[in-house]
Parts: structure tokens; C-alpha cells; sequence
């Protein structure tokens, strides 16, 4: 297949259709040839009973460069040599990515530590808003507080 | 070219539109009056934050966005 | 691409020759539509110094069957939709996968854990040993007090 | 046929080979015996642990193998 081109050490994307996930991963395991462990997540949109869709809105002036902020701040402190994220924007259907975010680093504990930190950060702290329209129309989809508790746990 | 003050999410479907044009200068009092009383009432919640011109305010109340900036009204997020 | 097929929920292989990392996790998410959140963790000899190559033996009787029981653990304590765990036998050269694992399930925190189990049991309590060909011969290498204590943590 | 002892991981490069056949029946005692002094003594550690016909046992000085099985030598694990 056509080899993806990534940006290094960090790659940082607002995506606003389909991400081809098993292309990105393969491509980002091939940009940290020197990495020991690589861990990546996909979050999806998950079919639960009523969604029909789901909407996520941005701030142009705010959430890209957000985005790479938090890439940086996770390269930093968890001794990376690469970082992936990226986030879907519009409207996606249940079984849809909404967020990859992929960890290199030599020693497995640390990329494994990244991801979750990109992923709790990405979940209550980045510039997103989400709505799903169900059989009675739209909702917006207020943070959980365990979204909160688990971004304490990196303060 | 006045301010330009920006609904995001939520606050969005409570304003009713996307955008609203005011003309400047605009401060933190003339603000929640140009809001009317349903969004001054979310502004007034700590969980949501403004930001002008590209960037979140650390204290909102001191807000003083001229003519051409972009006055960014921003609820509690909820990405991934 | 060619789509992989793999045994659902739980695919466990042994491999004694390379493995495609992109097309593994492809099938592996397109497997698991269902889930809200897919994890993965892959592990590549890392370019050390002085490595020339790495070799993993297994014991026939053991090692499969103890990484099945390993993967069928994973699934029901972290309430896992799908489970991945694949593992090199053989020789290898730097920057070759040695390890890929992939979870999936309702929930981040899940996937995230039980990547992080499924990995810790892989390093330190299967069947496997491992050793390295430096420039002055082949080196066994013994598990590490680290890989003991990560061990420790899931008791 | 006798009984086929298995040198896994380092315990392989100690032994010299890869595996030797010993007449069975097999117990502890004689299993010390037949892999000589070095192996021996691994053997007496907690961390090595012994396989009989494919399955590790709980504990190894109550070995009683037959002709016709594998006893495996198991040193210490490092996968991944």
C-alpha cells in the first residue's frame, strides 16, 4: 500500500473524514524504527442502542494548536521519540474512528503511560464538543466525571 | 468591523445562531448584556471559559476585546 | 490489501517469521466494530549498541497453550470484547517486531489495562527465552527486577 | 524408549545439548543424578521448574516419570 507520510517526532491532525487506522499505525511503526515499544489507541464511536450519529465541533483558533501542545507535553514527560494524534471533527456514524493516538518510546511502560495521558487529556481537556442525534433528536454529551478523575491522576 | 462573539457547542443551540457581531469596545459587563440573561448565566459558571483573539483568558471578567477581535464563548469540552 | 482473517474474540499465534504490524491491527479493529476503544502494544528489538541480532526458543508443550490461558484471563477480567497476542519465535535483527498485542473493549480504561496485563505476563511469566548475539557472542538474558515488579502489580 | 529430558533456555548451553534420553522410570533423585552436578544445582533452585508430559508441576521432587515421557527443564522466563 502507499505509505503514508508522517510528520516526526509529532504528528498532530483535525481530521474531518475517515482515517485509514491499520495505514497510520503502519506507518508510524516504520518513522520509530529505533523505538522499543509502540502503543496506539482507537476510539470509536460505539453503537449504543439509540445513536444514530455523532457530531464533534471545534474552535479553529484553539484545538489544533491545543492538540499539539499536549503531543509536545507527553513527548517531554514520558521521554518519546514519536507521538501521534489525531481527532475526527463533523459528523460519523456508530463503528466510526473518532481518535487515534499512537506512543514510541524505548521502554514499554512509558508509551504505554502516553497514550493514556493524550487519551484523558483528549477526553476533558482538548477543544471538543460532542453531540449524538438519537431517535429523539440531538444531544450534547456533557464530560463524565470520571472523564475528571481520570485527568487528576496527572496533576 | 466590529467584535465578533462566537458560540461553541452547547451555547451554541442556547443562542440560537453561531455568531453575533457587536460593535466594540467590549468588556466583561457589556458582554453578558450583549448575551442576554441565558448565556450571561452560563458565562457566570467557572466551567466555562472565554477566550479573545485566540486565547483563553485565565480570568474572563477582564476581558476588553477591540474592534476586529474574535470574543470565543467556550462550555466544557467533551472530545474523543 | 488482502484482509487478514483472525479468530474471534481471542487470536493467539506463535510466529516464527516476520509479522505486518498495519494489516494485524486493520483486521483486528474491523473484527471488533463493537468496541469503543482498541489498544495495541507492539515490541521491536531495539537497535541497543551493540545487538546484532535476537533469538526467542519456546517450549512446544507450554507456550502456546500457556499464552491462550493468558489471553482468555485478559478477556474475562477486564471484560474484554477481543483479545490479540501474537509472539516471535525465532531470529531476529533490529527493529523487527518480537510482540504484538491488541484489546478491545466498551471502555478506554479497559483496553488500556489489559494491554498493560497481557504484556507484563508475556515479558515475565510465559514461556519464552531470549537471547542476544552481541560482538562478542550470544548473551542470555535473564528478566529484569522491573519486569518482576510490573508482574507484581496485577496479583 | 526411555524417558527424554528437555535443556530449555540457558540450561541448553550448560547441558551442551539440546535434550538426552535416560532409561525410565525417573524420579528426583534420579533426574539430579542424570543431568550432572551443574544442571544439578540449577535444578535445586525455587526459580527453575520442571515439566512433566507437558504440564508444569507444582512441585518437582515428587517427579515420577515413565518411559515414554518428556521431562522439561524450564530456567527462568523473558519473553516480549
Amino acid at each position: 500500500m502507499a505509505r503514508l507520510s508522517l510528520s516526526a517526532p509529532l504528528d498532530v491532525r483535525l481530521l474531518d473524514k475517515g482515517l485509514s487506522v491499520g495505514e497510520a499505525l503502519a506507518a508510524f511503526n516504520a518513522a520509530h524504527g529505533e523505538a522499543g515499544g509502540i502503543v496506539s489507541f482507537l476510539g470509536k464511536v460505539r453503537p449504543d442502542g439509540d445513536v444514530k450519529a455523532l457530531e464533534l465541533s471545534h474552535y479553529e483558533k484553539l484545538t489544533l494548536a491545543g492538540m499539539k501542545d499536549l503531543a509536545q507535553a507527553a513527548y517531554d514527560r514520558f521521554n518519546l521519540v514519536g507521538a501521534l494524534a489525531w481527532h475526527r471533527i463533523g459528523m460519523m456514524r456508530p463503528g466510526e474512528p473518532i481518535v487515534l493516538v499512537a506512543t514510541a518510546a524505548r521502554h514499554r511502560r512509558n508509551a504505554f503511560e502516553a497514550a493514556d495521558y493524550l487519551m484523558d487529556h483528549l477526553k476533558s481537556a482538548a477543544w471538543f464538543w460532542k453531540r449524538e442525534r438519537r431517535s429523539d433528536g440531538w444531544h450534547w454529551i456533557e464530560p463524565r466525571d470520571r472523564d475528571r478523575i481520570d485527568l487528576e491522576r496527572w496533576k | 468591523m466590529g467584535v465578533r462573539i462566537l458560540f461553541l457547542g452547547p451555547l451554541r443551540d442556547l443562542a440560537g445562531e453561531q455568531e453575533r457581531e457587536v460593535p466594540g469596545p467590549l468588556d466583561w459587563a457589556g458582554l453578558l448584556e450583549a448575551v442576554g440573561p441565558a448565556i450571561a448565566e452560563q458565562l457566570n459558571e467557572e466551567r466555562v471559559n472565554v477566550a479573545c483573539d485566540g486565547k483563553v483568558m485565565a480570568d474572563k471578567t477582564v476581558l476588553a476585546a477591540r474592534d476586529g477581535d474574535e470574543v470565543a464563548l467556550l462550555p466544557p469540552v467533551s472530545g474523543g
